[in-house]
């Protein structure tokens, strides 16, 4: 055990998993000698060298078709997409090439790449910096979508997606890499993919979030506690697959629920969430469903205290849940 | 750029054995897999307009090109192919029944019927599944390359993509990424004059497309991808630099589109009948059958045979393919990760409860 | 007027638009001499020439970077994706560029693109030729998302988007391009966004459905109409904007809700509209919301009926909503 | 691959004007504007240590090829930047004021404080507002010269990129389209031999990035970018083969950055001070200076003043800037379409209510 930064946590992670597998490699920007943008790799070229800490050239079109080919021949490749903001031009190749090879080779061609990535706002960033698409591979079937809150879980749900069978999008909350520090226990470490972490007990409204948006929202409920409002935090941690079960468990014992996330509203997760609970917890709902989300505008930069959920807009909805009924 | 001879004799490292021609016997063998080719070719047309398979992309007028590549590389060989290397396929081993139960879709059919006709793969052959989207397989082949690099396995990728798949991203992602890390990638890009509408000369303008090679740092060759032995040849040759340490090749054959760019597609919108004419006079099979009678390999009634024994052979296997029952309907879920989801398990339930529309199409 | 197919109706509206003005310019694959995989381009490139009607490489990241070149100098490019599933070499141009031109230039440069493209089922297409993958779009704020299910409706919302000021990913439903005909009037028709099409009134359940999905939850109502169940039918027809209020009413008068789109369920617009229902017409609801959609799966070739909702799924669960309560 | 001056000599169809080299006042105005962007730079770089601004993304060493090249085209030209592109801004007559107010995002910022510094830009100079993905202008530049050609404009659109943007799928994409269709476009790629920690050589294997313009059937020519007069030659020489329908040429500018990536880079985690040193010998600055002053349109106590105007305009215009205030917080809801839907209406009032949040960041 030690105390360990997020960023720190996945830069163990990434060893770890190295010094256990000769099949693992990594490959990216930057991430060679100069140990990665947000020193996410740090120290690993000068461990495991350059064939298995890969600076490539500037093409994540090429990362990601590069890491699909290794891991057809049986090498597991950790691909590092610099920010969560330039996935784009690797999109065709993440979401018709990686997500369905095992689907269209009926099995055949298994096709096991993590895609690490840092995502969201709050680093003065601006609209390239910052953004938190998740929803776009949570939509995208054959994908499994992670995002760890803590360094543990950092660390944890690494090693779980490295050893794991299928693509897994990895996202990094850069906001807090450095920002929350935690016990990260040694060795080998799993969390398991599909269970929520219950972050905070209560009985009044569930709060649900995931990656830089736990800490206000831990907060948030900190403030309702002083007001007599005893709100239950869930971070699902994985966003595919998710732990529908303790979604609509929480929500059946409170009746109420917020969910914050960072993504633009319309078509994000909450909307999933939402539906999840209008759906399968409907005769437990005693109030409306809130989202408190970052609006559907691009990400702005010297306005993102505007944009960004905040404990105050959470305690609020959570108070708007509780007076509704 | 260097013609595929002068590359060839520029190379020093490749051993004995990838230097020999291919032999009379090995040319014979050549041309009954591109018989059996364009037989399937021909069967499947008329079955897409019979409507008993639902599309059909012939390759017609590549089969010299696919099968002089496919000789030319080893079982350990991983090839990259689009959608149209059904040659390839049958040269590396494929069973012609493997590719029928594809266009089929049914419950034989390796990939389970989860894509169109022409979109197979075969692990064992090392062949893998084809994409639609065009340029994809490219640089997932240079990836394959590195994986082989960094465990130290003497083979070779081979990339299959056509003139206009030139244009596309991987195309360009991948020869750099194969230029930098010298990866034993094989490109074999058949120009085959058209991307569907669009002529080759309007897809790019540079002179070849093989002269590409170089903005990455490597050679390309030009090839006459209608000759078996040269275009044997030049696969051959590359191959053997790569697993020497010399890097990628950019093999261009230039072919042509004998039939149309698949069953939805009507070339004569597009095209003259002039040009296809013309092109017809170098139809591979016709030249290579000539060069054998020529050399005596070959005489009139074994052609015949070949012809007859390859056209029985897809009505035959077709005929047993046909019988084969379809997936069964909750296989859709399988297979979208190696174990369900939760959700999975409860949509695989919720589908089964509307036992009506799993009857059949548009039910 | 005169009776259309929906694909004629596309067409009608790219000649005319061409015809009043000369900024109109259609760039794609194969849509010159070719006249379109579908024909949507069909006799364009004989009125209009080369310089109007351009064949472009095989480069989706071409034709959308370059349409957006030309909207900046003041054309009206009409850009053509041949199938839906191709689109994604272009989506940093589109969500990284197109969708954000306006709001990161701080409105000095508009960028007014349409994005036309056939996407949906139904046709034995497989993966590649089948996919609904709308929510990527609409969840991209600054991009339009409009999707016709009628030939009136597609020659109007065409209108209405080529003279539009902000992007516009225009969806046609390509199984019903000559499967429906109807009257499309001519002249400079134009359908406004933001406003949903009312198919059909009823009081006991609301079915929302757009595009190809139109036609089976139109038989559903019918079939639920024979026992006794009135489901009203709207089709939202522009996804982004969405006509909010009237899905609220709708739903404010008969308290149930059924959702019906292709597209994969997880994340998919269904979750958005269960949300917005969740929240605005809690207090209306007296059944949970249901989702008839296509699974999360990759989209599959030989079963693509078992895939895909139809007339049966639909009218199951506005049943069970109607016994739910 | 030509040299630029080959290429020059070989073209016919350059007007007159466009012909002639810079006179000794455009140099020295030159040398002004140089001067303009060094001391821009050194202020931001110690603006951000101060914490006054949150990021820059320094120019320096590439000052020469951007006056040289911003020199050589109109004003009814266009410019594509990529986030480095400073001294084209100045030199296209961005004001200084409007570029710092860029950098802090105020209310007087063209761009309403909605980018990272470095991401500038001014309709009125047709210099296109940056992005951050990495070679995206490359395919715009090309679609805005398309549209000039369809007006008959005789105008070129000028797409300025790096070393590392040769990887991109746009500058494929881009300079294809270029090819095919005979662009009136410029691709300016200064080579500054990094792309954050990847050097040139890793970036890809050909042996210049100008060859690459071959790939797509046009010429590219290597220019020495610390040198003024070199590279204006070079542009007006492409510009004149572009308006006179000669179609695009690539330019690789070889200069080198000398300050880090960004003020979030430690560039002496991946390169040497010997090898940073070697190229300071090559300043732009020093060399013009240098030039200028052997020439005797330069004197020691003008050039001083030159700088001590400079530096003291940046300290004053930027004193300015920081008086602005900051903008509205509901501007947030403006420009995601030209006019707001219902929806972003209701989050502009959700916004509203919060009013805590809106005092400050991290509210
Ligand atoms: C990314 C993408 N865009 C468009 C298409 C539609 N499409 C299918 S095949 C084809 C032409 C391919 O031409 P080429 O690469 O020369 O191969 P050929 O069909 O001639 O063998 C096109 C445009 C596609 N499959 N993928
Ligand atoms: C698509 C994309 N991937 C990664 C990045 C992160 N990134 C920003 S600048 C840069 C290097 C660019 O190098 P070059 O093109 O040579 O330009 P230079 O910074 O040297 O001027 C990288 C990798 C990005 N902005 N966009
Ligand atoms: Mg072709
Ligand atoms: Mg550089």
């Amino acid at each position: 055990m030690g105390e360990l930064t997020l960023v720190q946590a996945v830069n163990r992670g990434l060893a770890e998993a190295m010094r256990a597998d000769p099949d693992v490699v990594l490959l990216g920007e930057d991430i060679g000698v100069n140990g990665g943008v947000f020193r996410a790799t740090e120290g690993l070229y000068k461990e495991f060298g350059e064939s298995r800490v890969v600076d490539t050239p500037l093409s994540e079109t090429g990362i990601v078709g590069a890491a699909i080919g290794m891991a057809l021949y049986g090498l597991k490749p950790v691909a590092e997409i610099q920010f969560m903001d330039f996935i784009y031009p690797a999109f065709d190749q993440i979401v018709s090439e990686l997500a369905k090879f095992r689907y269209r080779s009926g099995g055949q061609f298994p096709c096991h790449v993590v895609i690490r990535t840092p995502y969201g706002g709050g680093i003065k960033g601006g609209l390239y910096h910052s953004q938190s698409t998740e929803a776009y591979f949570c939509h995208t079937a054959g994908l499994k979508v992670v995002v760890p809150s803590t360094p543990s879980d950092a660390k944890g749900l690494l090693l779980t997606a490295i050893h794991d069978e299928d693509p897994v999008i990895f996202l990094e909350p850069k906001r807090i890499y450095r920002a929350v520090t935690g016990e990260v226990p040694d060795g080998d470490h799993r969390v398991p993919f599909g269970q929520a972490r219950l972050v905070r007990e209560g009985s009044d409204v569930s709060l649900f979030a995931y990656g830089a948006m736990v800490p206000p929202t831990v907060e948030a409920a900190e403030t309702l506690a002083a007001e007599g409002i005893h709100a239950e935090v869930i971070d699902p941690r994985t966003l595919v697959p998710l732990d529908e079960s303790a979604i609509v468990a929480s929500v059946e014992k409170t009746g109420r629920a917020v969910i914050v996330h960072e993504a633009a509203r319309f078509c994000g997760l909450g909307g999933e969430i939402a539906a999840l609970l209008a759906e399968k917890a409907f005769y437990s709902l005693k109030a409306p469903i809130a989202r408190v989300t970052g609006y559907d505008t691009p990400f702005p930069y010297a306005l993102e205290h505007v944009y960004l959920p905040n404990a105050e807009k959470i305690a609020a909805a959570a108070r708007n849940a509780v007076r509704a009924s | 750029m260097a013609s595929a001879e002068s590359v060839a004799q520029g190379n020093s490292s490749a051993g004995p054995e990838s230097s020999g021609d291919l032999t009379p016997e090995q040319i014979l063998a050549g041309y009954r897999l591109m018989v059996r080719a364009r037989a399937t070719d021909e069967r499947c047309l008329s079955l897409q307009r019979q409507g008993r398979i639902g599309f059909y992309a012939p390759l017609m007028g590549q089969e010299a090109a696919q099968v002089g590549c496919a000789l030319a590389v080893r079982p350990e060989d991983w090839m990259f192919p689009a959608y149209r290397e059904l040659a390839v396929a049958l040269t590396r081993g494929a069973s012609l029944r493997s590719i029928l139960d594809q266009l089929l879709g049914n419950s034989a059919d390796l990939t389970k019927g989860r894509q169109m006709p022409n979109h197979f793969g075969f692990a064992d052959q090392h062949f893998v599944t084809a994409s639609s989207p065009i340029g994809t397989q490219i640089t997932q082949a240079v990836g394959t390359a590195m994986a082989a690099q960094r465990r130290k396995d003497p083979i070779v990728t081979v990339a299959f993509f056509g003139d206009g798949a030139t244009s596309s991203n991987d195309f360009h992602a991948g020869l750099n990424f194969a230029g930098v890390f010298r990866t034993p990638t094989i490109f074999f890009c058949q120009n085959n004059q058209w991307a569907i509408s669009l002529p080759r000369e309007k897809q790019t303008r540079s002179k070849t497309l093989a002269e590409k090679a170089e903005a990455y740092g490597f050679s390309g060759v030009v090839v006459d991808g209608t000759d078996l032995s040269v275009v044997y040849r030049a696969v051959r040759d590359a191959r053997a630099r790569a697993v020497a340490g010399d890097g990628p090749t950019l093999i261009e054959a230039q072919v042509y589109r004998l039939g149309p760019h698949s069953t939805s597609d009507d070339p004569k919108r597009y095209r003259t009948d002039a040009e296809v004419a013309q092109w017809k006079e170098r139809d591979p099979l016709v030249r290579l059958r000539g060069e054998l009678i020529t050399a005596k390999l070959l005489d009139e009634a074994t052609d015949q045979k070949i012809w007859d024994e390859a056209r029985a052979e897809v009505v035959a296997v077709f005929a047993e393919a046909e019988k084969v029952p379809p997936m069964a309907p909750d296989s859709i879920f399988d297979d979208v990760f190696a174990r369900p989801t939760p959700r999975l398990e409860e949509e695989r339930h919720e589908a089964a409860g509307h036992s009506q529309s799993l009857g059949g199409p548009h039910g």
